[in-house]
Formats: structure tokens, C-alpha cells, sequence
């Protein structure tokens, strides 16, 4: 198996204490649970916010635990929900009177854990709501009840949740900053390769030396097709088309643009991908305010990136240019 | 009329506990044929726990006991199968709170209560290919046996009716959980969901000394 | 090929022009020398600290540049030096009184044509110095008399001496302080699988399925040896020990410790070998005072990681610690 | 005693591109074998310019038009060629910088100039199979034959000298450059930068009416 691991049944927990070594005073661990928590948190009449989902999408969601961005978070094994009493943990460790916002990712498993868990928090007197997130365009004609997946998307509204929350917002407020965020945030990845999941130690899926997939999910789920794969102008524009026409956005709209890394996709790479999706939006008349080129939610070590749009307004851009700071630091 | 104790509640559950864990394997590799292949592990994970746990569990009322056993599923079961069978010992639990035995009906209401809670839950509904293609017939079935006091017939009705559920639901395709996101390659494959309540039924007519005859293959091993 | 390119042979200019769009105000491009410069630089008084090398190992070196960092950087094609006039228009780009420090990271490609630019740019008057790079401990008893070559521990050159000249030190100090950080930085790196120059379009070197190269070189250059793929913590403390018993970091140092991503592998991977070697460097006595866990040195997208320690001083802590711009952003 | 003028020289020059543009592929392949693969094109995309431009390059003396050379060396030469080559042009350029036309002797000084400069740039010494092994036995027997003043014979002489080095070098490993990189590996392929000055000089041979044979199997294909 081509990784670093250890014990596979031991690598979300090892991984974790690494990135709690790696940022003292930030951060708080509780391993039990597999959370992560900010040390400066619960703060009374803050709301807090939290996450948790399967590990696997680093640096989504314990890794965006920080100020200005989620509360705490907590992981599950990699790509499957973390156990219901990890998420009522989460929540319980941030609880103030101003209440807590769960943004949950739109997948069966971590609907139903954060939902019961939700059920458990409020049976004990904690405020708490539920926001769901579903930014991926890529199975527009889903068969599957579930709906549209959440993705990179999550990192938008984060990003502004926190932002709403550190300034001292009320929970409907925060809730209400999410929902704007979901509904002006749209995304499509596109995959050249799988990935190993530790435990699995093979592929999670195959495809062609020459293939690609269209629309994947970050746990490997099918998109919308399997293709030859074509050049990066080409297959940006695919992306880009879809997310642009699937909103839409339209012209003179002022948009922060990302291109994200699945995980196994070089830097420049990655570039190449925004030169054409950021003229692309210039040709259609947007304005790109914000750029975002970088790993904000990946598939291990999948090569493959996914274009995000989110349309702004005053208030947004204003949270997205809030300070913030998380465990995925340069200097 | 026949009232189930704590203790013979508790012995069902440590056999149930008995055919998960047996089955470990076998049910994951059910679930791999279209899912993820961790139903197995995820239920026997859990049901490791909460057989060891059983003899110290909480047995001042049923409800209480159940409420232990939904909080050990919420703790040890990992995927799906950790919020939908936590929600149904939640919801049996709350449905016999104080009781310290239960009668047939009882355990029908109970029973209709988890299904209920694990359908809010998921959101699926019948047809969905999920273990509520077993439960929710069972529940109706439950209801309409309960009156007649008789526990060894109603297990076998039931029995049969999730041994039926394996074989009607077989040619669907998955719209829940992860195997939905195979789409048409779930078809043709039977739900582990399902398959895990009919053999955990099927293990206590055995236990019981109900004497049932199983149709489909997934029982017939 | 599994890589997202339009023609190879446009590869690094589009990258190049992405990082440019993504950082519009901080960087101006000069297309024609492949060169990435500070828009407010060169500054009277200030020393401009440069850097060039061949494409591929983003965010090195052309996405280092910012304040606080490089004054300006050019990048030759993937993994081969930049050509002599573009190195030669990156030091006049930035010349000033103060003069010019160029970075050269150890490969003989690089130091020719830098060498031979810094000829050209002194003859035309410009105060100019050159500093060679050598971390890696990898091949020690190299037959190859140009010696160890630099890698990750390149980062930390630059932040240094980015942060002295910033502070408006002198050439003289700003060379003494790459001096100092080269003298106390090593670096040893593994390597699980190959990567893809995109005008090659098959893997650089051949490497069984079980098998890793402890070493490697950036450009897939061998390492010690070949060897079957350990698990996380074993692979660690080899890095670990190479790297302790080269300087030797010694009970009671002061350090900052990296773990560099080679491209391909996931942050989740990264953050497991950190946690081993943070223990380790805390067993051996060692004060992990600064820590580092992301991509800093890739090889386009080879699986693999460094491990690279530096040990500290007053004037280093206080050098790393100084605020620092790249495009290299999160938010 | 023959004096060469910057017309002959140009000519000389532009007999040597098409020499590197034809080879453009079997020089990358000789690179290839232990090496990165790129000088036959990286030496070829310098010399394209290279021929093209020399029409209209400075042309008042013999070392402004080689210093115009190293430019275009400089610019468009990559990998290692483009500071060895560019340097050699530049050394020969400094050493002949005023003159108009240039003695065997002047010729001689100006080789063992490039050659001097490309030493220092690299730090390759003899006997780490680089073009310098062709190159500094060059230098020698054309500052032993250049007091004769017989052009043809001494362009006879280095290109033997140059022929032999692509046999005497080819078991070597190399230390310089990236055929160093693959160590052992490098040894039993004939040195690209050596195959390529051989190749220049056995061509010159053919385009001036001198009669050579070469042995080494790479110039006589
Ligand atoms: N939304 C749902 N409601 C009820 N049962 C479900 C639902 N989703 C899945 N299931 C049942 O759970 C079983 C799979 O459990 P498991 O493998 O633990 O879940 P996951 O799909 O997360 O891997 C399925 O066979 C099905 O019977
Ligand atoms: N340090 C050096 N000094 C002199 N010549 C060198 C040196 N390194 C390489 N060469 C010559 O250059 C040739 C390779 O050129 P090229 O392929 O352009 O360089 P690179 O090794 O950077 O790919 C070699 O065959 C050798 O003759
Ligand atoms: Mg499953
Ligand atoms: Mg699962
Ligand atoms: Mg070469
Ligand atoms: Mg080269």
C-alpha cells in the first residue's frame, strides 16, 4: 500500500495528534470522541459552530477548527460518519446559551448521526439547529432521495458562520448566513484517479489509464459520466459551465472563485485550472472578488479538483475577508 | 396473556447479540456487493459491547435497559447503522419507559415506535430497500398477532415476513444509504439491512424452538 | 496522462499566469523571463533576496515570493534550471544599492546559470551575492562532487533572510543569515511513488508496488536505497534519525520541525508523521519551538514526504516569527 | 598563416547549427540513454536562433558577434548547455573582442578561453565525461598545431582527438550534470556533450574538404 500509516484502524486518531502537536495552544483534543475543539470555546453569547463528518477530506472539518471558522468538530473513521455520541459530544463541548449551529454535509450517514445527536442535545436543555449543506451540481437528476452532496462548498460557509458567529451574532442569524451561503454556492469535481483508503488498502473504485469521472463525489461516488480525459482548458470549462448555468450566476455578479485539489493533484497543476476557470468568469461578466486556489476538501490522495462559485454580497464579502485562522498554516 | 420480563428481553437481545457477531462477515460481505461493505463490522462492533454490557445494564424498568442499549449503539456502531438502530432501541426504549414487563402489544407499540423514529430518521419509506421493508411490515403484522397472547406464533409470522421482505426487495434498486450510490448495481443484490432482522428473527425461532422453514437463500446457509 | 494540461509546453507559463490571477496586487509576472516579482520591490535601502529554479516544486520558489520572503523568482521549465537571461533579469528586476542575494538551491543546473547571470549582472555594476543551498543529508557519501543538494530546508533560507532584509538588514548580514540557517537546517526524504513531468507523460522513474526510496531526491534522483514500504512510524524515525545524527541536533536544542508533502500525498498521511517525529524530536530532547506540516518543496505529484529540522537562535525564532505574505493562501 | 575572418567564422557557425538542428533528436536520445533527454533539443532550440540571426548580428568584430552568440546561448539554450555553451561563446568572445579577423593562434587562445570559463562555470574537471574530455585535448592540440598554420590539418587533429574521447570516456560514470544522477548507470553510454562537439567538427571536416574517418560507431552512422 502506497502510504504512511501505521495501523489503519489507528490512523484518524494518529493523524489528529499530529495536528495537535503541530498547533499548540490552538486546538484541544478530546480522543475519545475524536474532537477537536478550540480552546477559547464555548464563549458565553457566542454562538458556536460545529461539523463532523468522515476523515478523508482533510483539511475538512478538523482542520478548519479555529477562530473565525468552526468551534469544534469531530471525525469519523475515514469516509463514514462518526458515531452519534461524537457528534452530541461536539455539541455539548461548545454549548452556550447562545446556541449551537451544526452544518451538516448532505450525506446519509452524517444527517442521521448529527440528527439524533441534535435530538440527545435538546432533550438535555442544549440550544442547537441543523443546517444542511449541498453545493455539488454534479447528480443534478439524482435517483437518490439524499439530494445533491455537500462539498468544497463547506468551506464558504464556514468560513462566513464563523465569521457571523465571532462578531457576535444570534443563532437564527448565523443559521440565516448559512442558508444564503448554500443557496449562492454551487460546485463540480471532476477525478483522474481513486484513492486508498487505509483500511481498505486498495482502490476504492477503478478507472481507465485514460479515463476520468465527472461530477465525483469525495468518497469516490459515480458523477455524471466516465470520459476520456481532456485537456485542462477543456475539462474546466465543463466544470465551469455546469456551476455557472446551475445558479445561475449571471453577469455582473461579483463571485469569489476556487479551485480545489482532491488531494493528489500538483500545485501547478491546480493553477492551470484557475487561469481558465478565472477568465472564464471574466468572459461571462463576473467579477472575481475572492480566489481561493488550494486542498479545502479532498479525497486522500485522489488526483482530480473540483470548481467552486459562491455569489457575494456586501455582507459576505465581508465575512470572508474576516480574520480567521486554522490548523493548515504556511509560516 | 404472555408478558415478557427484563431477563427474558435481556436473553433475546444477548442471542440477537449472538447471530450479529456470528454473522460479522458475512453481513459485510453482503453489504459489499453494492455498499461499503462495513454493515457487518459496524453491527458486531456494537453488539460486542452490548453483549458484554448486558448483565450490568440498568434493569430497573425494559425502557430504562433499552435507553443503555441505544446509547451503546450510539457509541460503538459506526455508519448508517449506528443512528438508525440507536433510534430504534431510543424510541422502544421510550415507548416502555417504566414498564418492568411488557405484554404482546406492548412490544407491538414498541416496535411501531422504533419503526417510526427510524423512518424520521432516514427518511426512507417502503420500497426504499432498507431494513423497513422488514420492520414496517413486522410492526403491522405485530399489531394484528399482539391480541392473541401468542408469542411463538407471532415470531413466526414475522420471521416470515422479513424472510419474504429478502426476496421482494432483491430486484430494487438501493435509494438509501451508501449502496444508493451505486444506483442499478444494487439490484439484484439482497439488503444486508434487511438479511441482518430476518436472521436475527430466524436465530430466535431457533432459539425458541419455533420451528420455521426459511425461503430465502441468505437463511437457507 | 493523469494531469490536468493543456499543451506541455505551455505548462508553466499557464500555471504561472493562475498564481498571478489568484494574487492579483501582490505579484507582477514577466512572462517572457518566467519571472515573479514583488510589485514594491525593489525598495531603496532594502536588500532583494531572489531565487530560481525548475518548475514543479510549487509552492517553491516562485509562489514564495511576498513580503517578508523572495523579492522575486523565476522558474525554468519542469525540474530543469531557469535559462541564464531570465536568472539575469530577475536580479536586475530587483536590484538596489542595498544589492541582491540570490538563492541557489545545490544542483549544478541552477548554479551554472545563476553563476553565469550573477557574472553578467556584475558587470553591469549590480551588487550582487550568491548562496548555495544543501540540505539534504540523503546521499552523504555522494561520488557527485556537487554535493548534497537543497530541498525543503530551501523554505527556511528564505523566511529567514526574507525577514532580515525586510528588517532592512545589509547584504553581509543577510548572506551570514542564510549561512547560519543552511549550517543548522537538514533534510531527508522518502519516496512511495514517482511523478509526471507533463512534457515526459510517463512516470520519471519505475518503483514496484511495495516498494519506497529512502532519499529521494525533488527530481526523482536516487536516494540511499530501495527498500520495502515500512509502516509510518518506522519510515519516520529512519528520516528522523538521518537528519538527528547529521548536524548533530543535540538535548536541549532549540528546533523547528517540517514535514513536507512531496505532492501526492494526503495532509491526513502528513499529519501521521509528524506526530512520530514531534515525539521523537521531544525524546531526543529537542524543543520543537516552530512547527511546519504542508507542501513547501513538492516533486509535482510524487508520493512522499521530508522531514526537515532546523535548529534555532534568538535571531532565527525571531526571523521565522516575523510576518510574511506568499501566494500560497488559505483564506 | 591563415587568417580567418568573421565571415569564415559566421559561416563556420552556421555550418555547426545545421549540424545541431539535424541531430536535434539523436543527441536528445544519446542524453536520454543516461541523462534527462533534453540536450539535443535544448542545444537545437539555441541554434535555430542562433542561424536565423546570424545574418543581421553585430558583425564589426569577431568577439562582439560571439558575445551576441552567448546572448542567444543565454536565452534560449536550456538545461546545463545553455551556461556551458554561453559561456564558451562569451570566453572566445572576450578573447578575440576587437579583433576583425583571427590567426590559428588567436583561435587556439580563444578555445583554451572557453574552455577555462566553462571549467569554472561547472567545476567539471578531465575524466568526468563531460564535453570538457573533448574539449581541453582540443585546447592542447591546437595550441600545438596552431604555430604550424595549417587549418586543415589541424581541424583534422581535434577532430580526432574529439573522436577518440567519445571511445576513452564512454565506460566512465559520469560526475557531472544529470547523467550523475543515475550514478553506475551512466557508464557504457557514450557522453552526449563530447558526441556533440565530435559531430560538429566531423561535419566541418566534410564541409571544408578535409578527409577524416572517424572510429567511434556514434559518427559513423
Ligand atoms: N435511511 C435509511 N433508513 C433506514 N435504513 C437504512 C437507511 N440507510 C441504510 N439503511 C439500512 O442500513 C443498511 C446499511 O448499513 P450500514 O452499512 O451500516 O450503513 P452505510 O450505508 O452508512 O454503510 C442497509 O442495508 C439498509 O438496510
Ligand atoms: N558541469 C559541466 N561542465 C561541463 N559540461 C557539462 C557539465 N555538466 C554537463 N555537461 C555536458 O552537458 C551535456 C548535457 O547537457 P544538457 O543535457 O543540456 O544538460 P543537463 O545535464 O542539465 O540536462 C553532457 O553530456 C556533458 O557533456
Ligand atoms: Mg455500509
Ligand atoms: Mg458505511
Ligand atoms: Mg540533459
Ligand atoms: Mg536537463
Amino acid at each position: 500500500m502506497k502510504k504512511f500509516v501505521n495501523e489503519p484502524a489507528n490512523f484518524v486518531p494518529e493523524f489528529m495528534k499530529g495536528v495537535l502537536l503541530a498547533n499548540p495552544g490552538l486546538l484541544e483534543f478530546i480522543p475519545e470522541f475524536q474532537l477537536i475543539k478550540r480552546t477559547d470555546r464555548p464563549a458565553e453569547n457566542k454562538v458556536s459552530v460545529v461539523q463532523g463528518s468522515g476523515s478523508g477530506h482533510e483539511p475538512a472539518h478538523i482542520m478548519t477548527v479555529g477562530p473565525g471558522m468552526l468551534s469544534a468538530a469531530c471525525q469519523g473513521p475515514v469516509f463514514a460518519a462518526p458515531p452519534v455520541d461524537a457528534c452530541y459530544e461536539t455539541i455539548k463541548s461548545v454549548a452556550t446559551d447562545a446556541g449551537v449551529l451544526v452544518l451538516v454535509n448532505n450525506y446519509q450517514g452524517d444527517r442521521m448521526a448529527w440528527d439524533m445527536a441534535c435530538e440527545m442535545a435538546e432533550a438535555e436543555g442544549i440550544k442547537v439547529k441543523q443546517f444542511i449543506i449541498n453545493d455539488d451540481v454534479s447528480v443534478e437528476d439524482s435517483l437518490y432521495t439524499v439530494g445533491r452532496r455537500g462539498v468544497a462548498g463547506n468551506f464558504f460557509v464556514i468560513k462566513a458562520c464563523g465569521a457571523a458567529a465571532e462578531a457576535g451574532a444570534d443563532l437564527d442569524t448565523v443559521l440565516a448566513v448559512a442558508e444564503k451561503v448554500n443557496a449562492n454556492v454551487r460546485t463540480m469535481g471532476v477525478a483522474l484517479t481513486s484513492c486508498i483508503p487505509p483500511a481498505k488498502g486498495t482502490a476504492i473504485f477503478e478507472i481507465g489509464d485514460d479515463e476520468m469521472e465527472v461530477g465525483i463525489g469525495i468518497h469516490g461516488e459515480p458523477g455524471r459520466r466516465r470520459d476520456k480525459i481532456k485537456n485542462a482548458d477543456a475539462i474546466t470549462d465543463e466544470l465551469f459551465d455546469a456551476v455557472a448555468q446551475d445558479l445561475p450566476y449571471k453577469s455582473g455578479d461579483r463571485v469569489a472563485l476556487m479551485i480545489n485539489g482532491l488531494g493528489g493533484t500538483p500545485i501547478s497543476e491546480l493553477y492551470v485550472l484557475y487561469a481558465r476557470a478565472h477568465e472564464r468568469a471574466e468572459q461571462a461578466g463576473l467579477t472575481v472578488v475572492r480566489n481561493y486556489v488550494g486542498e479545502y476538501c479532498t479525497s486522500l490522495e485522489m488526483a482530480g479538483a473540483s470548481l467552486t462559485l459562491l455569489k457575494l454580497d456586501g455582507q459576505l464579502e465581508e465575512y470572508l475577508d474576516a480574520p480567521a485562522e486554522v490548523a493548515v498554516r504556511i509560516f | 396473556m404472555t408478558e415478557l420480563t427484563i431477563e427474558q428481553i435481556e436473553k433475546a437481545i444477548d442471542v440477537a447479540s449472538d447471530t450479529v457477531i456470528r454473522n460479522e462477515i458475512y453481513f459485510s460481505d453482503l453489504d459489499g456487493l453494492a455498499g461499503d461493505g462495513d454493515f457487518g463490522t459496524s453491527l458486531a462492533t456494537g453488539f460486542k459491547v452490548i453483549k458484554a454490557d448486558l448483565p450490568t445494564l440498568d434493569k430497573s424498568a425494559v425502557g430504562a435497559m433499552l435507553l443503555k442499549i441505544s446509547m451503546l449503539c450510539s457509541k460503538h456502531v459506526g455508519g448508517s447503522s449506528g443512528p438508525i438502530w440507536g433510534t430504534g432501541f431510543m424510541r422502544a426504549g421510550m415507548a416502555s419507559k417504566d414498564k418492568t414487563s411488557v405484554s404482546l402489544e406492548d412490544l407491538a407499540a414498541m416496535v411501531n415506535s422504533a419503526v417510526e423514529g427510524i423512518m424520521a430518521r432516514g427518511g426512507a419509506k417502503l420500497g426504499d430497500k432498507t431494513l423497513l421493508d422488514a420492520l414496517i411490515p413486522i410492526a403491522e403484522k405485530m399489531k394484528e398477532m399482539a391480541p392473541t397472547g401468542d408469542a411463538a406464533a407471532t415470531l413466526k409470522a414475522v420471521t416470515e415476513v422479513a424472510d419474504k421482505a429478502i426476496d421482494e426487495t432483491r430486484n430494487l434498486v438501493a435509494h438509501r444509504g451508501r449502496a444508493s450510490q451505486v444506483g442499478e448495481r444494487s439490484a439484484n443484490t439482497p439488503d444486508p439491512g434487511i438479511v441482518g432482522v430476518a436472521t436475527i428473527l430466524y436465530d430466535w425461532c431457533k432459539h425458541y424452538g419455533v420451528d420455521y422453514t426459511p425461503t430465502a437463500a441468505e437463511l437457507n446457509r
